[in-house]
């Protein structure tokens, strides 16, 4: 739908357009609810629940993070209706962040040392 | 001379210049912060076992700002749409929105920084510890001399840091229990030599604590006071980054982040006050401006949601 | 003239540049938006820089020949200006080991990101491959602007910090923390300046910034910014401004080895700015990213420090950049040397989809190789397992593209000028450095080599033999289209022969060094040990190697200037090329081409069966259909 | 062959042997490449130059011949990596030897610029260490040795040189108490690197007498070129000899399998057993 934001053609709106600029405008505040409902939960759930292991309080925040930014990235963003060429973008620095991400800790996890003195 | 789709998409890409340089430079900031965010996993993995904070930071204005970040994101998408609908008054309001937005997230982010910086925390020395000191007190200095620190301790002391995580681990039962007499009811108990309780109280007067009295957050209107001996104290210092690895990550992270902030907030106030006439002139290009700092916005807004998270909840 | 042509071609007169009246001098050749004057003066910067590396490596390679001896001619000029005897880098003329170390340090960083990548990526990116796709400029004009004037200033502050008190930054290229953070503290004569303006406090801040490792790190911060802006750039050119007909497939090698660098920088950088600004905050606000607790530095616990960190965690965030960075090095030299061939063998590249497809494999294997260079960290079976695998994998693509480049060869009919010269060097040179790097990928035998001098000569055979020899191929072979005048034949071989030899006598003894066991970073060239007896000597042969070497570079340096004024005079086309950079109106005017481009087929049609001449450009339209033309022919 | 063309250090360690084969393979391989490269290279430039062959041939090579052998080359590198590299580093970082039992364990503490050593003594344990009783003086302050642990009163801190016996395993804990420096002795074929903060072991098993020097191989500072160790390998009772020489005198019964060697308590106990065991006694003391 917010393929046509990103189509519209300069100089002319017709009728159509303008309705479908209007859902859009309905749509962000939904998201905005959304989002602060996230934030609500994510500040509640430590208080709330508390996991035998801290490591699953940490996944399900960051769990809920990661929903809240797709939700940004997918409406604010417009990644819903983007171009190929976009998403090729986004692929090649998520394989960077990830390999960044998932390598440095696993060769933290891999080292034969021990942290003492 | 020109330069070939500027304003316009080029047909078998789709998309004008400044849309694909926007993403890469996004691409490439991912990056950056994620070379922060690989550093905070490395720190955090890497630290003894109990010493990383634990919801050490006040909540409540990371959760303001992170409502103020996500309410300015609205608006900046919605001004990105006034300008396609051709309202120009409308738009004007969602920019003059956003940057009040920003304004404020600065605003509260340095009383944050401010309270840090005149919070005072000490290790004291105990040579049975591989690192060297044990116990920590922290609080507020309202005295010195050159023998000891008089400070008025938190109410919540590093040791809970841990001992909260801790009793997390217990059964609801033993839980209730022992939060019916943990620090936070009865004052911090210290066991240092080295830390020696005058017996006085004192009365913070920070609008922090104020603020937290009334909300319940703090259960003590007065702080008990402590006397901290200086020969006994391993390091001390204000809640610098240099104060220990959590802060270190916390300002290094947050501090890039309000640079972004402002950084788009300058740019988004260029457009609004200054290059506002190509609204009228090229309302296409303008729009395409108002889009691509938009996306430099929402990404702001992006990695403050994960940082919120994990410097102050987790 | 055909500038005002260009401009004229279009109406929108919202826009910003504006062309029609006389530009000044200052915004013609200093404060310039055309991408080929960048591309200008971001070559001369990198080539004064690779002076200055070439220079400072001569002072180190003095010192490890001749250890204790001072250094002849400019022995007092250097104590002198490091602050005399109480300075302590150079005494009665010797070096003295802090000065070594820093010479090390920065030769490495300004070849690496002053010199190579600044000439590779930067100039011959700028310059060159918006030509190439058939672009009017940059796709960000000011940007490229704003990239240049981001650079060098990180360039200054680089060369600069050699006179801060205490010196240049002294810790290696890769700034290993804990010694790049305890290294250079604030400098008694630096505290005492700023004391004359500020608190003690302010002072001691001030002097935590003003030294070598700080500002090393502030020029780092400074010239990753930089390359971000330039590679923004240079990917939204590619993908947006290549010429009507110009496709993916069409795209000459050149621009395919940019696009692929500009990635790696876009992507691996970052992390390495992050790195920077958390180095620079454990110099200036005494955090402790990279420090464990309990130091004992000088004599004494660090205790101001809270500790907390991990060395470790520099050392993958250094080394996230530094593979990458090896083949942002190589890329563009690989681009320049496919362009040199193919226009010199007069036949298309052979096997032009896995060059392209081996460079794009190269570049996505080296974001997950860079461990290699930590084996000796103390890495586990599995991960070790891990990156042993990539970095093997990884030489595949390397060796399918050196491959493809020789095959180019065979059938061809080959003018051995100088930038052929100098490009088919490129490739056993290359070969070399990287066979060598074979070994060091497997992290048990690694471990005997790791820190030697055998990693040395790895590394220079494929940056200085290799790269910078592709590089003076990219500069005899494109200096006619910037100046219309052909450097000297005979100059440029006198430049060839001596330098080829002479680094194959620098470089190939370090490789027995090497595997007798002599390290890099040795001040006095290996002569406190005793393993290094047998192979001692070879120290002497290379410096003198060295020494030559700069004799060699004298008639380049003297072609370089002599023949912009006076060279051999040449028309736009002087090497009948067939991709468009050589397609434009001599000198190209801002914005390029005379008029709209269209691009009819692959870059390299060269000796096409039929044709009238050996080469056919890509803009040249096909009037008549090949079939007829043979018909005409007959 | 190839490794003595390029002047390798002698080996003098167990484990050593494959890393020289490993790197002797790798090399030929590397030679054989650059060999046919370069003969097709040498041979293509000197058909293809212009004088020869004045009309370039469009098509150039048809054949598929270079992916057959980059097939090859892949398939070589697959068996260097399963074949040599993986066992030979998995047995490095997993298979140490279990302390005790015939086995000499070291901690190697790397300073601006030298080497301490800390041996564990008589009771096979190494005594806590920790930076805050870092003092100047004695090798053992230098180490910060915490002398309230009854584990650190027999123990040895050497400066510089490191002993060990010949033909038995030595596990050297790598660390460092300032920069990072990096334990590496070319002739047991070994390199770690010192990582403050970060204890790494690795192990050996010299198996010639001798003094080697033992490498700094990691930029740590102005005098990281001269930081210079010895590793001192010794025959068994020169070993022993010496350890008994270092360990304090203490009023306790002499143990049975003690040599006789009446007025230090004996430090090690050799079992010439096939020339490679060596027992330091770990069983009685503490
Ligand atoms: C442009 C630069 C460049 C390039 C391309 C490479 C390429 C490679 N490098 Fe290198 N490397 C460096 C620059 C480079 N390196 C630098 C600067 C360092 C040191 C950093 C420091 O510590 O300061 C280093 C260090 C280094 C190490 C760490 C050593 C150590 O410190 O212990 C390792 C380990 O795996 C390694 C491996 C490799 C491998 C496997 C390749 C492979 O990509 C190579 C693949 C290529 C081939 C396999 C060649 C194939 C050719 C043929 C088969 C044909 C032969 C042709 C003819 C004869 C005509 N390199
Ligand atoms: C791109 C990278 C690059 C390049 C090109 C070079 C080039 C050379 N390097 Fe360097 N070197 C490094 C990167 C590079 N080096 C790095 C990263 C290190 C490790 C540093 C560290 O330990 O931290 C190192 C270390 C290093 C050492 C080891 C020091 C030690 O460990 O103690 C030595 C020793 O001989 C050395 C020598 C040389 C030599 C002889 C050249 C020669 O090949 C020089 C050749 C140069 C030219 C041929 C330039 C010619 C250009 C001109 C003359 C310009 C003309 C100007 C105009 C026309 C205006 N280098
Ligand atoms: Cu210690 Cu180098
Ligand atoms: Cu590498």
């Amino acid at each position: 739908m917010s393929q046509d934001v990103s189509h519209t053609e300069h100089g002319h709106e017709d009728a159509h357009e303008i309705e479908h600029l209007q859902a859009h405008i309905k749509t962000y505040w939904i998201i905005f609810w959304a989002l602060i409902v996230g934030t609500i939960l994510t500040v509640g759930v430590p208080y709330l629940i508390h996991f035998e292991n801290h490591v699953y309080n940490v996944i399900l925040g960051l769990a809920i993070a990661t929903a809240k930014a797709s939700l940004v990235c997918l409406f604010f963003m417009h990644l819903n209706a983007e171009k190929k060429l976009i998403y090729w973008m986004i692929v090649l620095s998520v394989f960077g962040a990830i390999s960044l991400f998932i390598l440095t800790a696993l060769a933290y996890w891999d080292h034969t040392l021990s942290y003492e003195w | 001379m020109q330069i070939p789709y500027e304003v316009e998409e080029r047909p078998d890409t789709g998309v004008y210049n400044a849309k694909l340089g926007i993403w890469l430079f996004l691409a490439s900031e991912i990056m950056l912060f994620g070379g922060l965010f690989s550093a905070y996993i490395f720190l955090r993995l890497g630290a003894p076992e109990g010493s990383w904070p634990d919801h050490v930071l006040w909540d409540l204005p990371g959760l303001i700002n992170t409502a103020i970040l996500i309410l300015s994101s609205v608006t900046v998408v919605l001004s990105y749409i006034y300008v396609k609908l051709n309202n120009f008054m409308m738009f004007r309001v969602c920019m003059i929105i956003t940057l009040v937005c920003a304004g404020l997230f600065m605003g509260i982010k340095s009383f944050e920084y401010n309270g840090k910086f005149h919070h005072f925390g000490a290790f004291m020395k105990d040579t049975s510890k591989p690192q060297g000191y044990g116990e920590q007190i922290t609080g507020h200095v309202i005295g010195e001399n050159e023998d000891f620190f008089l400070v008025a301790a938190d109410s919540r002391q590093p040791i809970d840091w841990l001992s909260a995580r801790e009793l997390k681990k217990q059964s609801p039962a033993h839980q209730k229990l022992a939060s019916e007499h943990d620090a936070v009811h009865h004052g911090p108990v210290f066991n240092h030599p080295g830390i020696i309780p005058t017996g006085d109280k004192y009365k913070p007067k920070s609008l922090e604590h104020k603020i937290k009295v009334a909300i319940g957050k703090e259960k003590h209107k007065e702080h008990d006071v402590f006397k901290v001996m200086k020969d006994q104290i391993f390091r001390h210092s204000m809640f610098t980054p240099g104060y220990n690895a959590y802060f270190a990550i916390y300002f290094t992270m947050t501090g890039l982040h309000a640079l972004h902030v402002i950084g788009g907030a300058v740019v988004l106030a260029y457009f609004c006050f200054i290059d506002h006439k190509r609204f009228f002139t090229n309302r296409k290009h303008f729009g395409n401006r108002i889009e691509v700092a938009g996306l430099f916005w929402h990404f702001v807004d992006l990695v403050w949601i994960f940082l919120f998270p994990i410097l102050y909840l987790l | 003239m055909q500038e005002a042509t260009a401009t004229a071609s279009h109406g929108d007169h919202s826009h910003d540049h504006h062309d029609h009246e006389p530009l000044s001098f200052w915004s013609k050749y200093v404060f310039s938006t055309d991408h080929k004057v960048i591309g200008i003066q971001y070559a001369i910067t990198a080539l004064l820089s690779l002076m200055g590396g070439f220079i400072m490596m001569m002072l180190m390679r003095w010192q490890l020949a001749y250890p204790g001896e001072s250094i002849p001619f400019v022995g007092n000029l250097l104590e002198n200006v490091t602050g005399g005897a109480q300075g302590g880098m150079v005494v009665n003329g010797v070096m003295q080991p802090q000065f070594y170390n820093a010479l090390g340090a920065m030769h490495g960083t300004i070849m690496v990101f002053l010199g190579v990548v600044p000439l590779g990526f930067a100039a011959f990116g700028n310059y060159v491959m918006p030509l190439q796709i058939g672009a009017p400029d940059m796709a960000f004009p000011r940007l490229n602007m704003a990239s240049f004037w981001t650079f060098l200033p990180g360039a200054l502050i680089m060369f600069l910090s050699f006179l801060v008190p205490g010196g240049a930054a002294k810790s290696g290229w890769t700034s290993y923390s804990p010694l790049a953070a305890t290294a250079d503290q604030p400098q008694g004569p630096t505290i005492e300046f700023f004391s004359k303006f500020l608190s003690d406090e302010g002072a001691l801040f001030m002097a935590s910034i003003f030294n070598g490792q700080s500002l090393w790190l502030i020029a780092m911060v400074f010239l990753i910014s930089s390359s971000l802006l330039g590679s923004v750039n240079v990917i939204v050119t590619t993908v947006q401004l290549r010429a009507k007909g110009m496709s993916w497939m069409r795209m000459p090698y050149f621009v395919w080895a940019i696009l692929v660098t500009a990635f790696l920088l876009l992507l691996a950088f970052p992390p390495l700015e992050a790195a920077g600004i958390m180095q620079l905050m454990d110099r200036v606000a005494h955090t402790s990213f990279f420090m464990p607790a309990g130091l004992y530095v000088g004599g004494e616990v660090l205790n101001s420090y809270a500790g907390g960190g991990s060395p470790l965690l520099w050392q993958h965030l250094f080394w996230f950049l530094g593979h990458p960075e090896v083949y942002v090095m190589l890329l563009p030299a690989v681009g320049i040397v496919a362009e040199v061939i193919a226009c010199n063998t007069r036949k298309p590249l052979w096997g032009y989809k896995s060059l392209v497809f081996g460079s794009i494999a190269l570049g996505l294997l080296s974001f997950i190789v860079w461990a290699h260079h930590m084996y000796m960290t103390g890495m586990g079976a599995k991960v070790s397992a891990f990156f042993q695998t990539t970095t093997t994998i990884i030489s595949i693509p390397s060796v399918i593209i050196l491959t493809a480049l020789l095959i180019s060869l065979w059938g061809g009919s080959i003018r051995f000028n100088t930038p052929m010269l100098f490009a088919i060097a490129f490739l056993p040179m290359f070969g070399i450095g990287g066979l060598t790097g074979i070994p060091l990928a497997f992290s048990s035998i690694g471990s005997y080599l790791h820190d030697s001098y055998y990693v040395i000569g790895h590394f220079h055979y494929v940056v200085a033999p290799g790269v910078i020899f592709g590089l003076f191929a990219g500069v005899y072979h494109w200096y006619p289209k910037v100046t219309g005048r052909k450097m000297n034949e005979f100059l440029g071989k006198l430049h060839f022969w001596p330098t080829l030899i002479c680094m194959n006598l620098i470089f190939a003894p370090m490789f027995i060094q090497g595997m007798a066991g002599m390290h890099r970073r040795w001040y006095d060239g290996g002569a406190t040990y005793e393993l290094s007896e047998p192979v001692l000597h070879w120290n002497i042969v290379m410096t003198w190697a060295a020494f030559i070497m700069f004799v060699a570079q004298i008639p380049f340096i003297w072609n370089f200037f002599t023949a912009w004024f006076n060279g051999q005079k040449v028309g736009t086309n002087p090497w009948n090329a067939t991709t468009l950079d050589w397609q434009t109106p001599f000198p190209a005017p801002h914005g390029n081409f005379a008029g709209p481009v269209t691009v009819y087929r692959g870059p390299y049609e060269y000796s096409v069966p039929g044709a009238d001449k050996d080469y056919t450009p890509q803009n040249e339209p096909d009037v008549i259909p090949e079939k007829e033309t043979k018909e005409v022919k007959a | 062959m190839l490794n003595n063309l390029l002047q390798i250090t002698q080996n003098a360690s167990e484990h050593g042997t494959q890393i020289d084969f490993f790197l002797e393979a790798a090399h030929w391989f590397m030679l054989v490449l650059f060999v046919g490269w370069t003969t097709f290279f040498l041979y293509t430039i000197y058909r293809f130059w212009q004088r020869r062959s004045p009309k370039a041939d469009y098509n150039g090579v048809q054949n598929h011949a270079s992916s057959h052998i980059e097939i090859y080359v892949i398939l070589i590198e697959a068996v260097l990596l399963l074949g040599f590299a993986f066992p030979l580093w998995a047995k490095q970082v997993n298979k140490i030897p279990p302390e005790g039992e015939n086995v000499l364990k070291v901690h190697a503490i790397a300073y601006q610029f030298g080497w301490f050593f800390h041996y564990p003594g008589e009771d096979g344990v190494l005594g806590r260490k920790n930076p805050i009783f870092i003092s100047g003086g004695d090798p053992k302050s230098q180490v910060g040795l915490d002398r309230s642990d009854p584990f650190a009163a027999d123990d040895i801190v050497t400066l510089t040189v490191m002993r060990a016996p010949v033909n038995t395993p030595v596990i050297v804990d790598v660390t460092s108490r300032d920069v990072i420096h990096n334990y590496a002795v070319a002739h047991m074929r070994v390199s770690q690197d010192a990582i403050p903060g970060m204890r790494v072991p690795i192990w050996f098993t010299p198996i010639r007498t001798g003094e080697f020097e033992i490498i700094c191989a990691q930029l740590c500072g102005a005098g990281h070129y001269s930081m210079k160790g010895i590793l001192n390998i010794q025959t068994q009772a020169e070993f022993q000899a010496w350890a008994e020489s270092q360990a304090p005198k203490k009023p306790q019964a002499v143990e049975p399998e003690a040599p006789a060697d009446p007025p230090t308590e004996p430090e090690v106990t050799p079992v010439e057993a096939e020339g490679s065991a060596v027992a330091i006694s770990s069983t009685s003391g503490s």
